[in-house]
């Protein structure tokens, strides 16, 4: 059984908003209809990042409103799309005169309404670009109808690099290559241990047997299309590790970004305990772990399970990793 | 029998279309639910719902009952319908805007406008099972009316034939766009749902017209 | 059924250590053996902070290592204390030569090796001093002889005011009286929804009925004193906060720091909603909130629940609680 | 018969403890289940076989047998029993270290330096049902044979006697210091497991005492 601290159901987003905005009143503030959080003290003279997509993934993307990451994030509601007009609300809010890059990570209805969203700016004489964020190896396949790669963790990853390019002045077009170069070097793959559950309902999103887990899972509560034998972490850790190791064709010598993240309700024990099997895997590659985040930051409700993130990493991009960043949910 | 829509008739053909969405409603959710995730009557009446309560008493023109329409779709309903509605009455209230009465050439032109928009963004063709199997074939129509000079009502009656033909014909159609490409076999013997709602908006028309020259 | 990422139970913590540790490469470094978490650069002519206690609070309080809050944490086995060794050696590595500040949770355990670490260290001329941190309220009672209010999530409070003064220059007695303000000054209640499970095991160490919560829970799993109705925040949340404004004898006009914690596996969605409650409750009686922490950082393994802390707030302690702090887990 | 403990006596003295805790594990264990938590044999074997295996093979002191005891201890065993005995066995380190043989006068000082020791740490008053209930008529016990001028030997008899009678007679005290006070009368019958090591700690003494001197 699961229950959760709401009032209900429909009001949990609102209400956690008004909370987050209150919390953090120096760094975020919320525009409550329509919906979105853009920076207390907005940017002037950069491009513009915002981002968004379905609540329920906190602190994504709310939590990395601030200097140095975005400018504005979208929250739909849990596990839904905001509409394009938040989406055009926002852009236009955090928008300095030099255009919006739009984040967006890879389900049909953030994609349709960010591309409607850019549409409407355009009108508006907004220019905006699209980073398409699809890291999910799980839903890799060849056939090109297929709505693709989900996009995962590896949108932490794309906000902080090509945020830390904006606030040095890099124009639209520029972060759209940065973003989409961050994107092509990034792989996810997670495991799940329980599903979720959503907020107001006691029963988790899918059961699983005690010997099995849910591999390849996505952050919508959906299962995924593979169970594997549930084991020690020295025995899963590598089977999430080595195909994205081999998806990202990375040889000996490169180096990478480390994301481990945990996709709701798993501690933090278990999450750096996981994170020194990965670097295990990757040391007997010889491959670099050149920086690293270990935490929850890509969740699925109270989903217990984890993911593993690589990202090809070159001195750019480590560069803009390391910058200066003052967010709710990422500060260094 | 106008043959002009007035923005008083664009007021009728947008509120008559609310009403037959509203009362096919659970109709169209049972579609969904057994073609995709059963939520499309709840994204399309979430959103009529508040586009009636904010339609201007007297709308400046023809253009501006379908400019509510497609903000308040954009605004708030979810889905993929949600937003591709959106921004198929978005076509219809700018053309609409530009004039003082809609012509059946207006109508062809908006409705061959949605067609691309609803394209560039799904990317659905002709047989994928989706609204475009019913858009299509009511552009056409109303193409061929415009070229042959058919009277406005005319012109509406055939493309709501062909639109509801459209949409009938998709309950023989496997999907391929969409949530209902998950479903597969599944769905046949039932029409798409965001056809036959395509097929409600020119039924709605044609009455508005035909009901302001009886 | 909980299932956790892990190796064997036994090796959950040092795993973690070490995963940790290479996470944090520039924040800490850890010794295996006696274990302990020091800064990687470890600060010269201060008061050193240590604090530490069982595992499984995580961020707490290894996560607090580093400029501006502790010098050293010293963690024990999962919900066990460290043994006095381990805070003698911890202490010796971060004493710089103005002494060290023990700051301890109130548990037998913890307080008994506290202390004769603060022998042994005497022994070889370190002069200790001893913060008992003591907030929860649940287990407030008139007996001298019980063992008294348990530590929880004001300890963060403490670690955070004193580091920030311990870095200013303050000295060893400052640094107690001042810590023992703060203490005095806070007070917390905890609901739990659910328990935690220990690592390696799948049932939680107590089960709740559906229309039940745990109030006045602790951080090691144990039950609560009491049972109350579960319901909407709007209805718990009162219950958790007016009693510490009344404990702490808040009077209209006063600020507060207020700390909703998480306490394992509660999701920021539902934290922040908390925190909107807090906030009303806290309007309702005229008493301001100064500053705030929402987040989970005080945990009790994969525990769903959260606290309330009320923390008597003026000039300066919130101008310590303001300045600069560079941890794994806190960072401003 | 030695009338002092020589450093291979306090060794003997030290392993014949860690035998008898070792032969008592189980029943200790017992009795902490009844009376607490269960885990004090485990506890007290942990820090016991660390520490024999650090045992130097050629002591420098009376002291050094004890040194290692307590430094493994305090070191390496949990719960309140670990590091209580580990500052206990500290006091007899501290006593041993400054002296080539220990007397009756150094072991009866020891022992009241451990008991303000225990005291200053953990509160318990005689009557607590904790160690202390032993520790202070064994204390009593040795003071008392000191200043009688008894021989060593005598004076740790007594001390034992005094220390298995303290024990045994928590079996009828309700605790009030530490785990054992939250069960209240289900402890009754069952003798304090602490205050029971603290009986072999000084029946071990004895034994190395009168092992040498047969
Ligand atoms: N790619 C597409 N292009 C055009 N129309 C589409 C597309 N995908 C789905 N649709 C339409 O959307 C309808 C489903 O809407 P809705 O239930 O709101 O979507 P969802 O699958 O997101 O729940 C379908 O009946 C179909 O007509
Ligand atoms: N305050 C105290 N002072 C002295 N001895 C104590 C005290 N509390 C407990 N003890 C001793 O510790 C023993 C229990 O040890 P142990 O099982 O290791 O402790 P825990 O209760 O932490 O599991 C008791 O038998 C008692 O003799
Ligand atoms: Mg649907
Ligand atoms: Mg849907
Ligand atoms: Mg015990
Ligand atoms: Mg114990």
């Amino acid at each position: 059984m699961r229950r959760q601290f709401i009032n209900s159901p429909e009001d949990v987003v609102p209400e956690a908003l008004a909370g987050f905005a209150a919390a953090w009143p120096h760094h975020v503030s919320w525009s409550p209809e329509p919906s979105y959080v853009v920076r207390a003290a907005p940017a002037r003279d950069k491009v513009a990042l915002v981002s968004g997509g379905g609540s329920g993934h906190e602190p994504l993307h709310v939590g990395f409103v601030g200097e140095g990451m975005l400018d504005a994030a979208v929250p739909g509601a849990v596990f839904a799309s905001p509409t394009a007009m938040q989406i055009k609300a926002a852009s236009l809010a955090a928008d300095s005169g030099r255009g919006v890059l739009h984040v967006v990570k890879n389900y049909t209805g953030d994609v349709l309404n960010f591309r409607i969203a850019g549409e409407l700016l355009a009108d508006e004489g907004v220019r905006t670009e699209f980073v398409l964020v699809d890291d999910d190896l799980a839903t890799d396949t060849d056939d090109p109808d297929a709505p693709g790669r989900r996009g995962t963790a590896a949108v932490v990853a794309v906000e902080k690099v090509c945020g830390a390019a904006a606030e040095r002045g890099a124009d639209l077009d520029e972060l759209a290559k940065l973003g989409r170069r961050v994107v092509a070097g990034s792989r996810t793959l997670s495991v799940a241990l329980a599903a979720g559950a959503h907020p107001g309902q006691s029963e988790p999103s899918f059961e699983l047997p005690a010997d099995e887990v849910e591999f390849g899972v996505g952050i919508h509560g959906e299962r995924a299309r593979e169970r594997r034998a549930f084991g020690p972490t020295g025995e899963i850790v590598p089977q999430m590790t080595a195909p994205v190791i081999e998806a990202l064709g990375l040889t000996r010598g490169e180096r990478v970004i480390v994301i481990v993240n945990g996709l709701g309700s798993t501690h933090d024990l278990e999450l750096y305990g996981v994170f020194g099997e990965v670097r295990r895997v990757l040391e007997a590659a010889g491959i670099g772990t050149a920086r690293s985040l270990v935490g929850s930051y890509v969740t699925s409700l109270d989903m217990a399970g984890c993911s593993v993130t690589l990202v090809r990493a070159d001195d750019e991009i480590l560069d803009l990793w390391d910058a200066p960043v003052t967010t709710p949910a990422l500060t260094w | 029998m106008a043959d002009q829509l007035s923005p008083v008739l664009a007021d009728r053909w947008v509120r008559g279309f609310a009403a037959a969405v509203e009362d096919a409603g659970d109709r169209l959710t049972e579609m969904d639910r057994r073609s995709g995730d059963g939520d499309f009557g709840v994204n399309m009446t979430t959103g009529l719902r508040r586009a009636l309560a904010d339609l201007p008493d007297h709308p400046s023109s023809p253009g501006a009952p379908f400019q509510v329409l497609s903000d308040t779709f954009l605004s708030h309903s979810g889905g993929t319908s949600g937003p591709l509605f959106g921004m198929w009455f978005r076509d219809f209230a700018k053309v609409g805007a530009q004039v003082d009465f809609l012509t059946l050439g207006a109508v062809a032109e908006a409705s061959q406008k949605g067609w691309a928009t609803i394209t560039r963004l799904g990317s659905a063709k002709v047989g994928d099972r989706t609204m475009v199997d019913a858009i299509a074939p009511a552009t056409e129509a109303l193409q061929r009316s415009e070229q042959e000079a058919d009277s406005l009502e005319a012109g509406l009656r055939a493309a709501a034939e062909a639109a509801e033909r459209g949409a009938e014909d998709t309950s023989q159609i496997l999907g391929r766009k969409g949530r209902t490409s998950y479903v597969g076999e599944a769905a046949l013997g039932v029409p798409d749902p965001g056809a036959v709602t395509i097929g409600l908006f020119y039924r709605a028309a044609l009455d508005a017209v035909a009901g302001a020259s009886s």
